[in-house]
């Protein structure tokens, strides 16, 4: 397995979108932007392109069946190759790497992948269609919502490894500080792991400021093959590592305590990329963070820490910042995350993408980590607390 | 250049209007376990990646993804689902390999159409929500205007698309896997009820349930494993936008661009001679000639006169739907495709029993997502001999 | 923009609904899980390769990839492995009072093993990880064959506490 | 293969539910161009820049350049049949107590076209290439909605 790997592929553009609860525009609409923009700081037009990769998320969000099939044309997908691949929340990072195996098999030298969420189109509220996502026969009965599953896993978390609230509030409060930096976010705030803890009590363990917030947005990267990327930018960001996998639908079967598929996603993307010591090696990186216990549970998978060990330091603000800050030990999140930016599904994954883009190229102005990245890695979650999506990026 | 990847196992379960004794998981362990069978590889030790291919509304779930990787053997693997025809998913494990990334992929897509209740209303919940759905149409009011469209320009008449539902019903009376074989005239079509004029009740394909899982393999692998491998000499799939106004309503177009690019890529200049079957996707029998057309294997307008000359038959000059198709077989969903790549790897390995295509050596298989989409993917299957061309 | 501004109109917008209606084939063996359900008792299957015996049971082995071999009756004690207390309704409406949520180990099945259900019959802050819990059955004639016909778990006496 | 298979029809279970919820669809920057123009008694479509083409329905995007598209203009509300079909389904899959003519119009000079109804012409009557009209609805009673035209009526 992957003993041959021979195309090189770069990342040479990126585009977003504002994030925000609800947004006026179409989903097509804002496809549109972010497709546009990634194409206008890679320098090309659609012309340019020879395939087009769609992420997005459930359906049941946006309330369209074959959503891929509705988005194609603001995806720039008209009269291309067009294809959208779909892992659940894991969305947003596995796009790119479905983008990367059109370029790196021979058969495409520009690839544009483009993420989308329109979530406020389920009124009044996503959790609707979350519920959904549940087996019809064991789970949905019980009255399940999206919530239950991550409590459940955050609870198990801590029960391990004597992890405490204090210490994961502390996650909140990075990233949402975070993301005051961030054009595109929407839940940017200066708050205090008191206010985490003092916020209204949805699925315990889980309060409202755990969480980050249902979002209407879109993002997209433009990759190319290593003699296009060369002529195109002095400044390509290659992806050296991509690696995926997914567990067993039976989450009541597994420990939730420790997010194994991560792992092997991510020892998939390290053995491509040359990674032997993650921490070591790694400058900056963009674990998903849906809740703030997820950051250290994906970087856990990640092996930027040990097990049970990604907070072991940290008591309260300052150590976050010290160790996972800008200009922190080995800076986690810099764009503010999903807790600072928001959460459209699939273009939150993409945000990462786009973020780690950014930071490598150091066009990332106010977010800038301090520490003159050369290696980045983002990753994604999703499904039944299942897959595990990793994105390893070097300059 | 690119690696050369075969198919080394094939297997399937259902096909029948309904499987109500099964799950669609134990659909799809039933059709994986024959795959791997087939393959001779064990998908816990052998097969590095597994794609499935599905849409959420047509099985009831949001993110089916979460679903799949158990009965599949795929737990703990890379596994993913591509949102389209099992034909496009066949693609991506092609490029999985190709890349240098895996050696052995598998592909699953399948219909549970049996568990959906209410078909047409999700078909109408595909339709454009700004521009299209608050016409408050029937979805398959945008076949009627289609083919309207396609027999005014190529001058076909509704009596050709009858005849095609007429061979393929006959041709499914021969395939073990065809739900609806029949005997049907192309007169009892053309009296059949109407639903959008020219559209009738019989130019539309059944509803049918069944999943195939195919086992790909990079060459050396291939070789290892198989004596009968089947090669991907070419694929290709393209789309066209949603928005129905701004669509050739005659012309396939993404068929012509998906096509293009498979020929290209399997070095065909001159499909009608290169080719020796087709199974292309005939959800509305108007389709099959619409389809035939695009393929490039002649110019619109000369399909229905071909038909009508029986070059389309098992036994004519270029066999179209050996199988039955999907009026014959019944509408697959997402498993259209793979099931149409299926019945021309059996005939090109000369497994097709009763309804095999003598001498049959380069297939190809076409399928449409359906209403509302322009969206098509092709894929073209070779056997051994073919080195050389490829 | 926000949700007042569509509920007030200052936002033209379209509204529906799809239908989208389904009946699950529940198959060979969440078919046979529903029904046992409804005599009262839960089952598994069992892979003799791994030697697991799984809940809810399926008729292939996920990790050895090869058919289960036999029925196994789980009994309806376990011990809570997580637990969670939910404030949102399925509409992520607020509740009132809270439902606790337990992944339920099953006594019989394997470690590790366990299912989705409620708790009952216990305050939100005396549950913890490792509480020993036995299911509160619906009487027989309201049972219907699914999973709701155990309304939820509840302490089991004199199992005590610890891990 | 499983190793068991049910086998006697009363053995055979289902279980039902659905996948419905309410939706609330905004109409986007085009689509709000678009309505708010039949709410006038206009058909707007949008000008590329690049191709020339006027979209309709209007898009912020040209589907073929890939230009942002910010141009909005108003097309002449008479056209012609693009094609059409005679529809004797309704959207429930039941049969229409009358049949009903939908067609595909293309208003002069633009690129793709309006689906709508045609009314004053019998179903046997209506022809590919029929030059037809916009009928509108009072203004008064104009919603911002697709029915502010009620159908195209034949041009002689």
């Amino acid at each position: 397995m992957m003993s041959s790997v021979k195309r090189r592929v770069a990342v040479v553009g990126a585009g977003i979108t504002l994030f925000r609860r609800r947004l006026k525009e179409t989903g097509r609409e804002l496809s549109f932007y972010a497709a546009k923009m990634a194409l206008d700081t890679a320098g090309i037009t659609l012309r340019d392109v020879d395939a087009v990769v769609c992420g997005t998320a459930p359906d049941a969000f946006d309330g369209v069946h074959m959503k891929g099939e509705y988005l194609l044309d603001g995806m720039g997908g008209h009269r291309k190759p067009f294809v959208r691949v779909y892992v659940g929340g894991g969305t947003g990072v596995f796009t790119p790497i479905a983008a990367w195996w059109h370029v790196a098999s021979g058969h495409f030298d520009i690839v544009l992948a483009v993420a989308e969420e329109k979530m406020s189109s389920c009124y009044p509220h996503p959790q609707k269609a979350f519920t959904t996502i549940f087996d019809p026969m064991l789970t949905r009965p019980l009255g399940a919502n999206l919530v239950w599953i991550f409590a459940l896993e955050m609870q198990r978390y801590m029960h391990v490894h004597g992890v405490k609230k204090e210490q994961i509030a502390t996650i909140a409060v990075k990233n949402k500080r975070n993301a005051l930096d961030h054009p595109c976010a929407q839940l940017a705030a200066k708050i205090t792991v008191q206010d985490v803890l003092n916020s209204e009590v949805m699925v315990w363990p889980v309060q409202r400021l755990d969480i980050s917030p249902p979002s209407d947005g879109a993002a997209a990267v433009v990759l190319a093959a290593e003699h296009v990327a060369k002529r195109l930018t002095d400044d390509p960001v290659w992806i050296e590592g991509v690696g995926w996998c997914l567990d067993s639908t039976y989450w009541t079967n597994r420990d939730l305590y420790y997010p194994k598929y991560v792992e092997y996603a991510a020892r998939m993307a390290y053995k491509m990329a040359g990674i032997k010591n993650p921490p070591k090696e790694i400058d900056v990186a963009e674990p998903y963070d849906p809740f703030d216990y997820k950051e250290a549970h994906h970087a856990e998978g990640l092996m930027l820490a040990r097990k049970g060990e990604y907070l072991k330091d940290v008591k309260d603000e300052s150590d976050i910042f010290a160790r996972y800050g800008r200009d922190g030990d080995l800076p986690i999140c810099p764009s503010g995350g999903l807790l600072g930016v928001g959460n459209p599904i699939a273009a939150a994954g993409m945000m990462k993408v786009c973020e780690i883009f950014w930071q490598l190229r150091k066009e990332a102005g106010k977010r800038q980590v301090k520490n003159d990245p050369r290696t980045g890695v983002a990753q994604a979650w999703g499904d039944l607390m299942q897959v595990g999506t990793v994105v390893v990026m070097r300059v | 250049m690119e690696r050369r990847v075969a198919v080394i196992g094939v297997g399937w379960s259902g096909f029948a209007p309904q499987t109500a004794d099964l799950s669609y998981k134990e659909l799809m362990f039933e059709a994986a376990t024959r795959a791997y069978e087939d393959a001779g590889v064990d998908p816990r030790r052998d097969v590095e990646s597994f794609i499935t291919c599905a849409e959420d509304y047509w099985e009831g779930f949001s993110i089916f993804d979460e679903f799949v990787p158990d009965q599949l053997g795929a737990v703990m693997k890379p596994t993913c689902t591509v949102s389209g025809d099992g034909l496009y998913g066949l693609a991506m494990a092609v490029m999985q390999i190709q890349s240098g990334l895996f050696d052995v992929v598998a592909v699953e897509a399948h219909s549970k159409a049996s568990d959906l209740l209410t078909y047409e209303g999700v078909l109408r919940f595909a339709l454009d929500p700004i521009f299209t759905r608050p016409l408050g149409w029937h979805p398959y009011a945008l076949a009627g205007l289609e083919m309207a469209r396609y027999l005014y320009d190529t001058g076909a008449l509704e009596e050709h698309c009858a005849l095609v539902v007429e061979k393929n019903r006959r041709n499914a009376l021969a395939n073990p896997l065809a739900s609806y074989g029949a005997t049907v005239t192309a007169e009892d079509v053309l009296a059949s009820r109407p639903l959008f004029e020219p559209l009738k009740e019989l130019d539309v394909a059944p509803l049918a349930d069944g999943c195939v899982v195919m086992v790909l393999a990079a060459e050396g692998v291939a070789r290892k494993l198989t004596d009968t491998p089947i090669w991907v000499l070419g694929m290709g799939w393209a789309s066209e936008s949603i928005a129905p106004e701004i669509r050739d309503w005659c012309r396939a177009v993404h068929v012509e661009l998906a096509a293009s690019m498979a020929y290209d890529m399997a070095g065909i200049t001159s499909p009608a001679k290169e080719l020796d079957l087709l199974e292309v996707d005939d959800r509305f029998s108007y389709k099959e000639l619409q389809h035939v057309e695009a393929l490039g294997v002649c110019t619109y307008g000369e399909a229905a006169r071909l038909l009508e000359e029986g070059a389309f038959e098992r036994d004519g000059e270029l066999p179209v739907n050996p199988s039955g198709g999907c009026l014959g077989v019944g509408n697959l969903l997402e498993v259209m495709g793979l099931h149409k790549a299926l019945e021309v790897v059996l005939q090109l390995r000369g497994e097709a029993g009763k309804r095999q295509v003598p001498d049959a050596e380069v297939g190809l298989a076409q399928a449409w997502r359906g209403l509302p989409t322009a969206s098509s993917a092709v894929v073209i299957f070779g056997v051994e001999k073919e080195v050389g061309k490829a | 923009m926000s949700r007042k501004d569509i509920e007030e109109g200052r936002v033209p917008t379209f509204k529906d609904k799809p239908e989208a209606r389904y009946a699950w084939a529940a198959g060979v063996a969440m078919g046979r899980f529903l029904a046992e359900l409804k005599e009262g008792r839960i089952i598994g299957r069992r892979c003799r390769a791994c030697g697991r015996v799984l809940v809810p049971p399926r008729m292939f082995c996920e990790w050895c990839f090869r058919p289960t071999d036999e029925w196994v009756y789980v009994r309806d004690t376990g011990t809570v492995l997580t637990y969670s207390i939910s404030y949102l309704g399925p509409a992520a409406e607020r509740l009132k009072e809270p439902v606790i949520i337990a992944v339920i180990e099953l006594d019989g099945a394997s470690p590790g093993i366990g299912i989705l259900h409620k708790l009952g019959e216990v305050k939100p802050e005396a549950v913890h990880v490792g509480m020993r819990v036995k299911a509160v059955w619906k009487p027989p004639e309201e049972r219907e064959g699914a999973i709701t016909d155990i309304l939820y778990f509840k302490p089991l006496e004199g199992g005590g506490g610890g891990e | 293969m499983s190793v068991e298979r049910v086998r006697l029809p009363h053995e055979v279970r289902h279980w039902l539910g659905d996948m419905e919820a309410d939706y609330v669809y905004t109409l986007g920057i085009a689509g709000e161009k678009f309505y708010a123009g039949l709410k006038e008694g206009k058909i707007i479509g949008a000008r590329c820049p690049s191709c020339g083409a006027v979209w309709v329905p209007p898009s912020i995007y040209c589907p073929e350049c890939f230009e942002e598209l910010t141009e909005w203009v108003e097309l002449p509300d008479e056209g012609t049949v693009y094609t059409f079909t005679v529809a004797h389904v309704g959207p429930d899959g039941r049969p229409l107590e009358e049949p009903v003519v939908y067609a595909l119009i293309v208003p002069d000079g633009a690129s793709g076209g309006i689906l709508h109804k045609l009314g004053e012409v019998k179903p046997g009557e209506a022809y590919i290439g029929m030059r037809v009209k916009a009928v509108w609805e009072d203004p008064d009673k104009r919603k911002g909605a697709i029915t502010d035209i009620r159908y195209f009526r034949p041009i002689e």
